[in-house]
């Protein structure tokens, strides 16, 4: 789905229900993930993307679905925005065998490639180069896809991100590199691991251009994301989109959350809820009304609920199958 | 070479958690010389993922428990140039998976410099982590690799298993000039065990396996967090009258070739259970060791009993089935015995 | 399992070189598969550091023969993805000692990416390059490492040797799903030898060890430079009644057990001659595998040869003193025959 | 040796002959090589530094001995200036056992810690790291010594470049980091490998100091690092100083040097000798005579003869020493 936004303004209905769906279907699938957590649940990690709905959202919705997206370790919201279903999503961080990697994956490693998710990571970095890659195949193959690669401040400093988009700028390759710049690596503030913390800024070293949005403006994000996707499409070469955003929940589920930052600071980034934000806009505006809010409320709690019953009682894999696929069939 | 007896009847032993025995070691080490020092993720005020610098950082400041921005490769590079000029780094990597990002610098440049320097060079830098599988930590986060460093040149390479392992290797890890990958089982850091008080300053020494049963009718090595479950097959064979000698081989590079072929020569059986892939790992190198210099002494070919051959999966029904458990261990043993 | 017969009396065989056979068989493949790419530094236009891409640029352009900056975790990271989006990519990465900062990528990323996806990502990657010892290329420019990628579930790994082989194999690793290291012995490369024409389209499967000379006393498998080496040692020792089966391993993974267990059925004896290190290498994997399936074939204990366990040295002196000689292997194999 | 320029002016003669000797003596050395190579009498690879002399010459001026270099594979230069001996780098490259790596390194492992360098490598990288460590180092022990990376333009791009920098910026460790642009990465342009080919301006990036220099004009490269190196010193953190400069020799000797550039270009190059400039701008001042100059000339013939017997007449290693020293005595 494509939403043109022209600043939020010229959003149709349609459209501006889709982001919210997809905001609210994240978040809501998130905070049931987390409540399994602590139920003991979900036996591995289990990295929340609450807070940041915004971006995977607005960025997403200008993605076709052969388009493809390389995530990191906080995928959830990547691979749902890009199309995974909740139900499989769900099921995969339960270990089952109905989840998107077959249980194999969980949270850090889920792969949809049927909907352009290319695969979440459990390392740092790689999905840079590989969103690189993916455009080299759409360069070579002259399809006019687009390759999308989501990324935390943390990787901004790693080499595979200089690597990867020094490599898209000089080949022109149909990549969108979008930093959701959450201000923290688990712990370590940003401000701590570099000294210049104006992540588009770094476009300049690369001669490609960047730029810094509200991450948690769905609008701002989806009009940052057009531009660069339409520039990626139509043969412009990459662009670097900064999303500044936070994460509202700790790193990772199960950890605590003090010391490094403080209670006040996560409440005032509560208040900037992008869900939130969206629709107070779109009421104000007369775009939706309380009851299509409603509505979509109403849908996601469906939504979740069948997700959370598919994924308690799914079946787990067989042992059998743990050892499959290592090679391929040729 | 010497392999160490515990036999528990030490005085002032405390009972310590693997992960408080080794940081126990980093402590006295930094407190020591004051060159050491740390780097990683959340190795400072956090006291690191693992809680392996707890404590520390209030005591040593920001210089010498040193946090990270996410580069591998970058940090484990810059520890290698301050090895070159005086310096002590310890490199905490959290996971050995992320490591392998830095693998041109372990291996071209680490294990190289002091040969390429003739000596002129050392390269104490210490380089440790968690290994491992377990937990459903999936395959990016329970990687082992110990052998692919025992086969290069320039490495010494240790999985200890017990706390005072811990502790006395990190100590001699921390008093030599070579570069050592401490690798600690992610099963095994909350384990408890006997420890001897700090004033002992234990050094355990490189290229000593340890005996943790002793036994005559077949010997078995292993490794890691298949120790505990190779001794436990064995006391339940040892119910039905066959008695087996597990050794936990703990220094992987150097390996105590003269423990291992000492025991076989009493039992005339070997086994070597590993959680990591089989092809040309730590059993393949014992098997062949054996081959060469106790063939003779063998009634029974040498067996290999390793972690199944895949990635490793997260869902825990398929964790399961790629480890190794007890009962495996002990069918093992018992084919064996029956060779 | 088919083990190849070159017997020479085949019609249209051509005389060419190691380098020129596997370029003929990139260009053959490239031009029957658009979606091959090659990436690497200088093989553009420049053809390669190793001539390895010599006439395709002209051919097929620059976006299928792609300079690359100095970036060798980025290239293969970003191949990676290619291969992972429906294009082949073959990393042209000069020695196998820089590809190894792209460690990480290879092991976390293309050794697990069909595995984890369940096999609805394939991985048709060819990392290709020189290893090996020769010509004072000192020790950033030596290595081996074989045995690293064997121990990991996930790779093929190719040794070819003759230029029929080096054709044959990468044609084979231009047609499969899974990645493949493609690994040239740089004092190789200019060996000239029989190459089927054209027409012929002859593909040499992974997993098959070749006989390059029959034996019936003692069996050598050897990797590489070690080849010809073994084949010439054993050419001496036939002078003196002594039969030696040379077996040219060249698959590394998959290994082919089944001709290495049925030339030691027939003739007892086994010496694997291998320039790189010892522990935990092809040679402790053939032994312990040897162990466990043909110990009571055997006459004598299994020997292994090694390359000396150290740093790669400049000097010519120093270099001949750390790698395998025609007169060590020969003593090897009389040792063997002694025992 | 400590030089003060002052945009050149103030120098003394003693300084000024300082670094005529030393381009001269790197100049000369590679000559007699290079000829060598040509002879057949060096066994492996042999990068030279012929034309670049202003660069390792300008930066070590500035350098003590306890202050550390570390090189690249083109690190003939960096060696002889930072003060090794030129008949022990000659029998390095002759694989004798009198070389400064006693014959175990050859042109790309060259290692004198006695004079500060740290070595050379054969894999573009992880010199730039490593300086950054012994800037650690130097940080963590409380003295006032530097540490210098010098490296390619084809470096840059690598993420040890970007890893390397932003640890030295975060931790102001005391670190001038040296880029020799010489335009070509072997026969890659730097032009193709980077949409941006202005390599100080990278600083930015890291929020560090970054300058150009002309990388053929050694009183400006001395007076950049000048800065660069006292800054380090005093605690005020890393530097990036590019100079850019040109090979006029092949990447290595052996290789063919045609089709990535012209000879136009390298004659235009040869023009603008950094030896020859320095000459005529000291004779120009008034800063040094003809008579000077000329017994730097004859004193550096003679160290290079010198050494060339040396590097000829020393004896092999012993092969049993092969594999001593891969451990430490401890
Ligand atoms: C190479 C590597 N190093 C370390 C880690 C451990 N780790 C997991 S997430 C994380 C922080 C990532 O921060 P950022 O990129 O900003 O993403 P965020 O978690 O804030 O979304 C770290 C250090 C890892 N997964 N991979
Ligand atoms: C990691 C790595 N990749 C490739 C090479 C091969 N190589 C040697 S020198 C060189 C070019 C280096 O260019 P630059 O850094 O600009 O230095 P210059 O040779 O121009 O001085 C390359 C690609 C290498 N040595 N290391
Ligand atoms: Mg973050
Ligand atoms: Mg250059």
């Amino acid at each position: 789905m494509s939403v043109v936004t022209g600043g939020g303004l010229d959003l149709t209905t349609e459209q501006a229900l889709w982001l919210l769906r997809e905001m609210l279907r994240i978040r809501r699938v998130e905070e049931a993930l987390a409540r399994s957590y602590a139920q003991g649940l979900i036996p591995g990690a289990c990295h929340t993307y609450v807070g940041q709905e915004a971006i995977a959202v607005g960025v997403c919705a200008h993605l076709r679905s052969d388009d493809v997206v390389f995530s990191t370790h906080r995928g959830h919201g990547h691979a749902l925005a890009k199309g995974a279903p909740a139900r499989e999503v769900m099921a995969e961080l339960f270990g089952k065998a109905t989840g998107v990697s077959k249980g194999r994956g969980g949270s850090m490693h889920l792969f949809v490639p049927e909907v352009g998710l290319m695969g979440t990571t459990g390392i740092v970095g790689p999905n840079i180069l590989q969103a690189t890659g993916a455009g080299y195949s759409f360069q070579l193959m002259k399809t006019d896809q687009v390759s999308v690669a989501f990324f935390g401040d943390g990787a901004v400093n790693n080499g595979a991100f200089h690597e990867g988009v020094n490599m898209a700028a000089i080949w022109a390759l149909p990549v969108v590199f979008v930093c959701e710049n959450n201000q923290f690596a688990t712990e370590v503030p940003f401000d701590y691991a570099t000294r210049n913390t104006d992540v588009a800024e770094r476009a300049r070293a690369y001669g490609i251009p960047g730029v810094t949005v509200d991450g948690n403006d769905v609008l701002a994000v989806s009009e940052a994301a057009q531009a660069a996707v339409e520039r990626a499409r139509s043969g412009g070469g990459p662009s670097l989109v900064e999303g500044r955003t936070y994460r509202t929940r700790p790193h990772a589920e199960g950890m605590r959350d003090g010391g490094y930052r403080t209670v006040e600071e996560i409440d005032a980034w509560k208040q900037r809820d992008p869900i939130a934000d969206l629709e107070v806009r779109l009421l104000d505006r007369g775009i939706a009304t309380q009851e299509q809010i409603d509505a979509v409320r109403q849908e996601i709690e469906e939504v979740v609920a069948d997700g959370l019953e598919f994924a308690k009682t799914s079946p787990y894999p067989e042992p059998d199958t743990a050892a499959l696929h290592i090679y391929g069939a040729s | 070479m010497v392999t160490a007896v515990q036999n528990g009847t030490e005085t002032g032993m405390r009972e310590l958690t693997y992960t408080t025995a080794a940081r126990e070691a980093l402590d006295e080490e930094m407190e020591r010389n004051p060159r050491i020092f740390v780097v990683g993720e959340g190795i400072g005020e956090r006291g690191g993922n693992f809680n392996t610098t707890l404590g520390l950082y209030e005591k040593y400041g920001p210089e010498r428990l040193r946090d990270t921005p996410i580069v591998e490769r970058g940090f484990i590079g810059m520890c290698t140039g301050a090895a070159m000029t005086g310096t002590r780094p310890v490199v905490d990597f959290m996971f050995l998976d992320f490591a392998l990002d830095a693998f041109g610098e372990m291996v071209n440049q680490i294990a190289k410099i002091q040969y390429m320097s003739s000596g002129r060079l050392e390269m104490p830098i210490v380089l440790r982590g968690c290994i491992g599988i377990g937990g459903s930590s999936a395959t990016h986060h329970s990687g082992n690799y110990y052998p692919i460093f025992a086969h290069l040149p320039g490495f010494r390479v240790v999985v200890p298993t017990t706390p005072r392992d811990a502790k006395g290797m990190l100590k001699t890890a921390l008093r030599g000039s070579d570069p050592v990958l401490f690798l600690e089982h992610k099963l095994l850091l909350n384990a408890k065990g006997e420890v001897p008080p700090v004033e002992a300053d234990e050094l355990i020494p490189f290229g000593t396996a340890a005996i943790r049963r002793p036994g005559t009718d077949a010997t078995v090595v292993a490794i890691g967090a298949m120790v505990d479950k190779s001794v436990q097959a064995a006391e339940q064979l040892s119910q039905e009258g066959v008695e087996i000698e597990v050794l936990d081989l703990r220094s992987i590079a150097p390996m105590d070739e003269e423990t291992i072929l000492a025991s076989v020569a009493k039992t005339g059986r070997l086994l070597v259970v590993d959680e990591d892939f089989q092809p040309c790992g730590m059993g393949a190198e014992i098997s062949a060791v054996v081959m060469e210099k106790a063939f003779d002494e063998l009634d029974a070919p040498v067996q290999r009993l390793n972690g199944v051959f895949t990635p490793v999966p997260y869902s825990p029904v398929l964790e399961n089935a790629v480890t190794l458990s007890r009962e495996q261990i002990l069918q093992a043993m018992r084919d064996l015995m029956a060779e």
